[in-house]
């Protein structure tokens, strides 16, 4: 019951979908994999709940020890409850409430800055990173480089204003080197990946059971 | 220590504070660089062009607000087209924030063309179920959608939901997939490969879709804030993406001056390590 | 129970083509399959099986929790969309038992950050057997286990705040990750962790290679998942997939000749096989 | 003072705490401070939060009210209770093994998923690389487009050997191969970190010009 059912189930789980997915069942006329697939999408999405679990769990014990900034995590769960209640009983627990007028308007003002913001942060390390890697300390740093500077002197349209042909030069590094290389690395990756979906196919991978 | 060596061991703090400078200033003074239309962008427009009146067109937004700034401008832009050229539009969602972003500007624009809700346009949002959900669409769209928009209301109540029965070239002229990462245009490719596929990218996803647009898999590429620029020229609705080309090309010179100065730095100093 | 649904195409034949790709990707299933299973039945009965040519990240892994013990700091591992659905994930659960077991035995703490419900509980199974297999189940802290949103940037600022507060001294990014690639490699070199990436996608491996210490490139990261139990079994996956490699090879140059050599307006039979 | 325009209407409140989030999470780049954990901190509850609610609206509830109640697929039930199992992690510890069967299901359907789809998206790649390399346009020789091919194929193949682990990897010819491919694959890197840079610039430029315009009312 604890080792060996849980297996099966995956393996019974792995052998019905790729039984649904290569049979192509609109021969059935049932559309079994429609259903099957909304089932199983009905089941993730019942896990919700997890992380509400584990966040409360981490910033209740951080609250009651009082470790350092303490009042942030009081503040955090304080966020979650309120908004999280406040979109699900907006139009009773029963009906959509996240298109409604304040729900969206707490969404637009202050997550979407924030997460926005976050984000934007990338304009400064990608210039502290291209200024810190891109070094001519061998080859293989000096070739990266100086594609990267032919790429960005294109986008910024400053490359084409120099040089009528540098559009297409950056157009050659894209299409003649850079496209073949992502699809050899890509190829690499299809079979490794491969042998990884079948060492779990065969049991040979079961560290999530905790086996 | 010579100013080399300082340089070499500067605070990435300088490096901030000068991307800011150098970002800031042209926006407040405009300098006007030109903006060039590449093929893969008139290919949209082209398309766009040819469609028969009153097509319905399906948007997907694969997307966070983070990434905001490089898709929207090409959203609108589209939109613009779109309604000014009477056709429809039903946007979905693979990314469940990309279904609140996209749900303002998708209401602002058809606000300004006088479009009506559930005639013209909808909005039928996102769904839990990554892939399950995504292939559940191609065969049964309502079902799949668990037969709601996004605001609960009954999608086969509607006119223009209610005789979309899956997401098929039968049903929808085209989608439009505003990507930025997974799931995104892999899954348009892999499950829906009959599905005209276009996409507008983030730079960043570009160099890898290139080897979908060689094999015709997706049939015209916009890349970031460059296509929503171009795309803005192209319907000549000028908007956020084209004012910002101009530190948009400040920022790269600043990084590549950095690089230059930072590699002769390097040997500079490597010079010198080997003379001790 | 099951309602009928109107069929909105002709019907397909699935194990007998008609639909795109299946036919070739099914042989390519089954060659794989029987391959995979001849190897590991040989490894099984005790056949010698081909080593695995060194890769520098896998070396670098024990080293960077050791340099975190003796600095007494803790080790930061995590995969950004380790949903369950993905084999990257699949692949860094097996990095997390590893680094998890590592980690209790030399008394290090393990920082892990989620983003999926499911893989919380997976993540947590997967430490916690970890520490009970080094013997001390009594020193796994739940605590460390963080679920941070599934959203990415909200993820990010939690992470790089983390990262901040706590300075591990080793940041361990292995898995599935998107735009965050960046500022997570950036965040741990400021705080002058040692830091080891394993990644497949084609998006952020260049962030990757150019920030980090050790960069396991695509497909090393799935050999690397096999090779770090050191277990002929596992191996013997490897050696499998080499084999459809040099396969792969063959049917390249053949397909190419043909492509050369063939009449002006004639059909490439290989590819006509191949896409079915 | 423009930016007092409408002060303390919903609009105003909106475009300000829209700057003051992103004024505390750009003060990150200076050092970790209290504004910016107060950001940090608001964005994780609020986004998991919003992730329960969008979730609760859009697919538990009409599953459970539409689906199962009104339609009568009761089976949505079934999958509940299985979905449930999986808090049996939280409970008394006897029971926590009961986890591992939603687990089980959630893992395993997905193996066959990618069993069955992963080999789709690769062979047209595998297909892209038979090249023509002898490339003749109305019966002549074009040279430039026969030496792109060249490159194009003997890219795909050496970046292709450099992933080879066990078989042949100590024949010389592999080695060399693999080497020459690591470099391409180093150039293909370049490309797509220099066609980056304009993404990422991009991204600020939008929060810049939403504190100029929308907040300062400056410039543009």
């Amino acid at each position: 019951m604890k080792r060996e059912l849980p297996m099966l189930l995956a393996l019974g789980a792995a052998l019905l979908r790729l039984f649904l997915e290569l049979s192509h069942y609109q021969r059935t006329e049932m559309q079994w994999q429609l259903h099957t697939n909304q089932w199983w999408a009905f089941l993730a999405a019942t896990a919700v709940f997890i992380g509400v679990i584990n966040l409360c769990r981490l910033h209740m014990h951080r609250i009651r020890r009082k470790v350092a900034h303490w009042q942030m995590s009081a503040w955090c769960l304080f966020v979650m409850a309120s908004f999280g209640l406040y979109g699900i009983l907006l139009k009773g627990p029963f009906q959509a409430g996240n298109q409604e007028h304040w729900f969206r308007w707490i969404f637009d003002s202050v997550l979407q800055p924030a997460d926005r913001t976050m984000f934007s942060l990338l304009a400064f390390y990608i210039a502290s990173a291209a200024y810190r890697s891109f070094r001519m300390r061998n080859l293989e740093a000096t070739v990266m480089m100086v594609t990267a500077a032919v790429l960005m002197l294109n986008q910024a349209s400053i490359g084409p204003m120099i040089w009528s042909g540098w559009g297409d030069m950056a157009g050659w590094f894209m299409d003649i080197i850079n496209a073949p290389a992502q699809r050899g690395l890509a190829i690499g990756i299809f079979l490794g990946s491969y042998a990884m979906v079948l060492r779990m196919f065969l049991g040979l991978e079961r560290k999530h059971l905790g086996l | 220590m010579s100013i080399w060596e300082r340089f070499e061991r500067i605070n990435p703090r300088f490096i901030f504070l000068l991307m800011l400078f150098v970002l800031i200033t042209p926006m407040i003074r405009p300098i006007g660089l030109p903006v060039y239309i590449t093929p893969l962008t008139q290919a949209l427009y082209d398309w766009v062009e040819d469609l028969p009146p009153g097509s319905v067109v399906l948007f997907d937004s694969a997307f966070a607000p983070g990434s905001a700034s490089e898709i929207e401008p090409t959203m609108r832009a589209l939109l613009h087209h779109l309604f000014q050229n009477d056709h429809k539009v039903v946007m979905m969602a693979q990314w469940e924030l990309g279904a609140m972003h996209s749900s303002t500007v998708l209401d602002e624009l058809a606000a300004e063309y006088g479009k009506e809700y559930g005639v013209d346009y909808a909005n039928v949002g996102w769904r839990a179920g990554s892939e399950n959900w995504f292939i559940g669409l191609r065969d049964d769209f309502i079902g799949g959608m668990v037969g709601v928009d996004m605001s609960g209301n009954d999608l086969t109540e509607m006119p223009l939901t209610r005789d979309l029965a899956a997401v098929r070239p039968e049903y929808f002229a085209g989608v439009v997939c505003f990507a930025s990462g997974n799931p995104g245009v892999d899954d348009w490719v892999t499950y829906n490969p009959n599905m005209p596929l276009f996409v507008q990218a983030t730079a960043v996803q570009v160099p890898t879709y290139m080897r979908f647009v060689e094999t015709r898999q997706i049939e015209a590429l916009l890349s970031g804030q460059a296509g929503g620029a171009q795309y803005e020229q192209l319907v000549g609705q000028l908007g956020e993406a084209s004012r910002l080309m101009d530190p948009q090309g400040a920022g790269h010179l600043l990084i590549i001056t950095l690089m230059i100065l930072g590699n002769i730095a390097f040997i500079v100093n490597s010079k010198k390590r080997a003379a001790k | 129970m099951l309602e009928m649904v109107q069929l909105a195409s002709g019907a397909k034949w699935g194990f007998l083509a008609d639909d795109g790709q299946a036919v070739s990707g099914f042989c390519m299933m089954m060659i794989m399959l029987i391959l995979t299973y001849y190897v590991i039945t040989r490894a099984r009965a005790g056949f010698p099986i081909p080593h695995i040519r060194k890769i520098a990240g896998l070396e670098a892994l024990d080293e960077a929790i050791g340099r975190a013990t003796e600095m007494g700091q803790p080790v930061h591992i995590s995969s950004f969309r380790s949903t369950v659905d993905q084999q990257e994930s699949w692949a860094f659960w097996v990095y997390l038992a590893h680094t998890a077991k590592l980690c209790a035995q030399y008394d290090t703490r393990i920082i892990n950050c989620v983003s999926d419900e499911i893989s919380l509980a997976i993540h947590e199974e997967i430490i916690q057997t970890g520490y009970l297999e080094a013997g001390r189940p009594d020193a796994y802290n739940p605590d460390d286990v963080r679920y941070m949103s599934n959203q990415q940037f909200a993820w990010v600022a939690g992470v790089i705040g983390m990262l901040e507060r706590e300075r591990p001294a080793a940041q361990l990014l292995i898995g599935r990750f998107f735009a965050e690639s960046l500022v997570l490699a950036e965040q741990g070199n400021l705080i002058g962790a040692i830091q080891i990436a394993a990644n497949d996608s084609a998006f952020q491996l260049p962030f990757f290679v150019a920030t980090c210490d050790y960069v396991l490139i695509g497909e090393e990261l799935y050999v690397g998942a096999a090779y770090i139990s050191r277990d002929p079994v596992m191996t013997g996956t490897v050696v499998a997939e080499d084999m459809v490699k040099m396969a792969l090879f063959g049917v390249m140059i053949v397909g190419t000749l043909l492509e050369t050599f063939k009449a002006e307006g004639a059909d490439n039979i290989l590819r006509t096989w191949f896409n079915y | 003072m423009h930016m007092f325009e409408g002060f303390l209407s919903a609009d105003w409140w909106q475009v300000w705490l829209g700057a003051f989030f992103t004024l505390a999470v750009l003060s990150f780049l200076y050092k970790e401070n209290a504004l910016y954990r107060f950001a940090e901190h608001t964005l994780v509850g609020g986004y998991v939060a919003y992730r329960v609610v969008i979730l609760w609206d859009n697919t538990l509830i009409p599953r459970l009210r539409d689906n199962m109640v009104r339609d009568g697929q009761w089976i949505y039930l079934f999958v509940l209770f299985v979905g449930l199992l999986l808090y049996t992690r939280y409970g008394p510890s006897q029971y926590a093994w009961l986890a591992r069967y939603p687990i089980a299901l959630n893992v395993g359907y997905f193996v066959g998923l990618r069993m069955a789809m992963l080999p789709r998206p690769t062979m047209v790649q595998i297909t892209a690389a038979f090249r023509n390399l002898w490339v003749t346009q109305d019966g002549s020789f074009v040279f430039s487009a026969t030496v792109n091919e060249w490159v194009i194929f003997i890219t795909t193949l050496t970046v292709l050997s450099y992933f080879m682990f066990t078989l042949a990897r100590d024949w010389r010819p592999t080695q060399w191969s693999g080497r020459l491919g690591r470099y391409l694959l180093m150039v293909g890197f370049g490309a797509s970190f220099g066609n980056t840079i304009a993404g990422r610039i991009t991204l600020f430029l939008g929060r810049a010009d939403f504190l100029l315009s929308e907040w300062l009312k400056i410039g543009g």
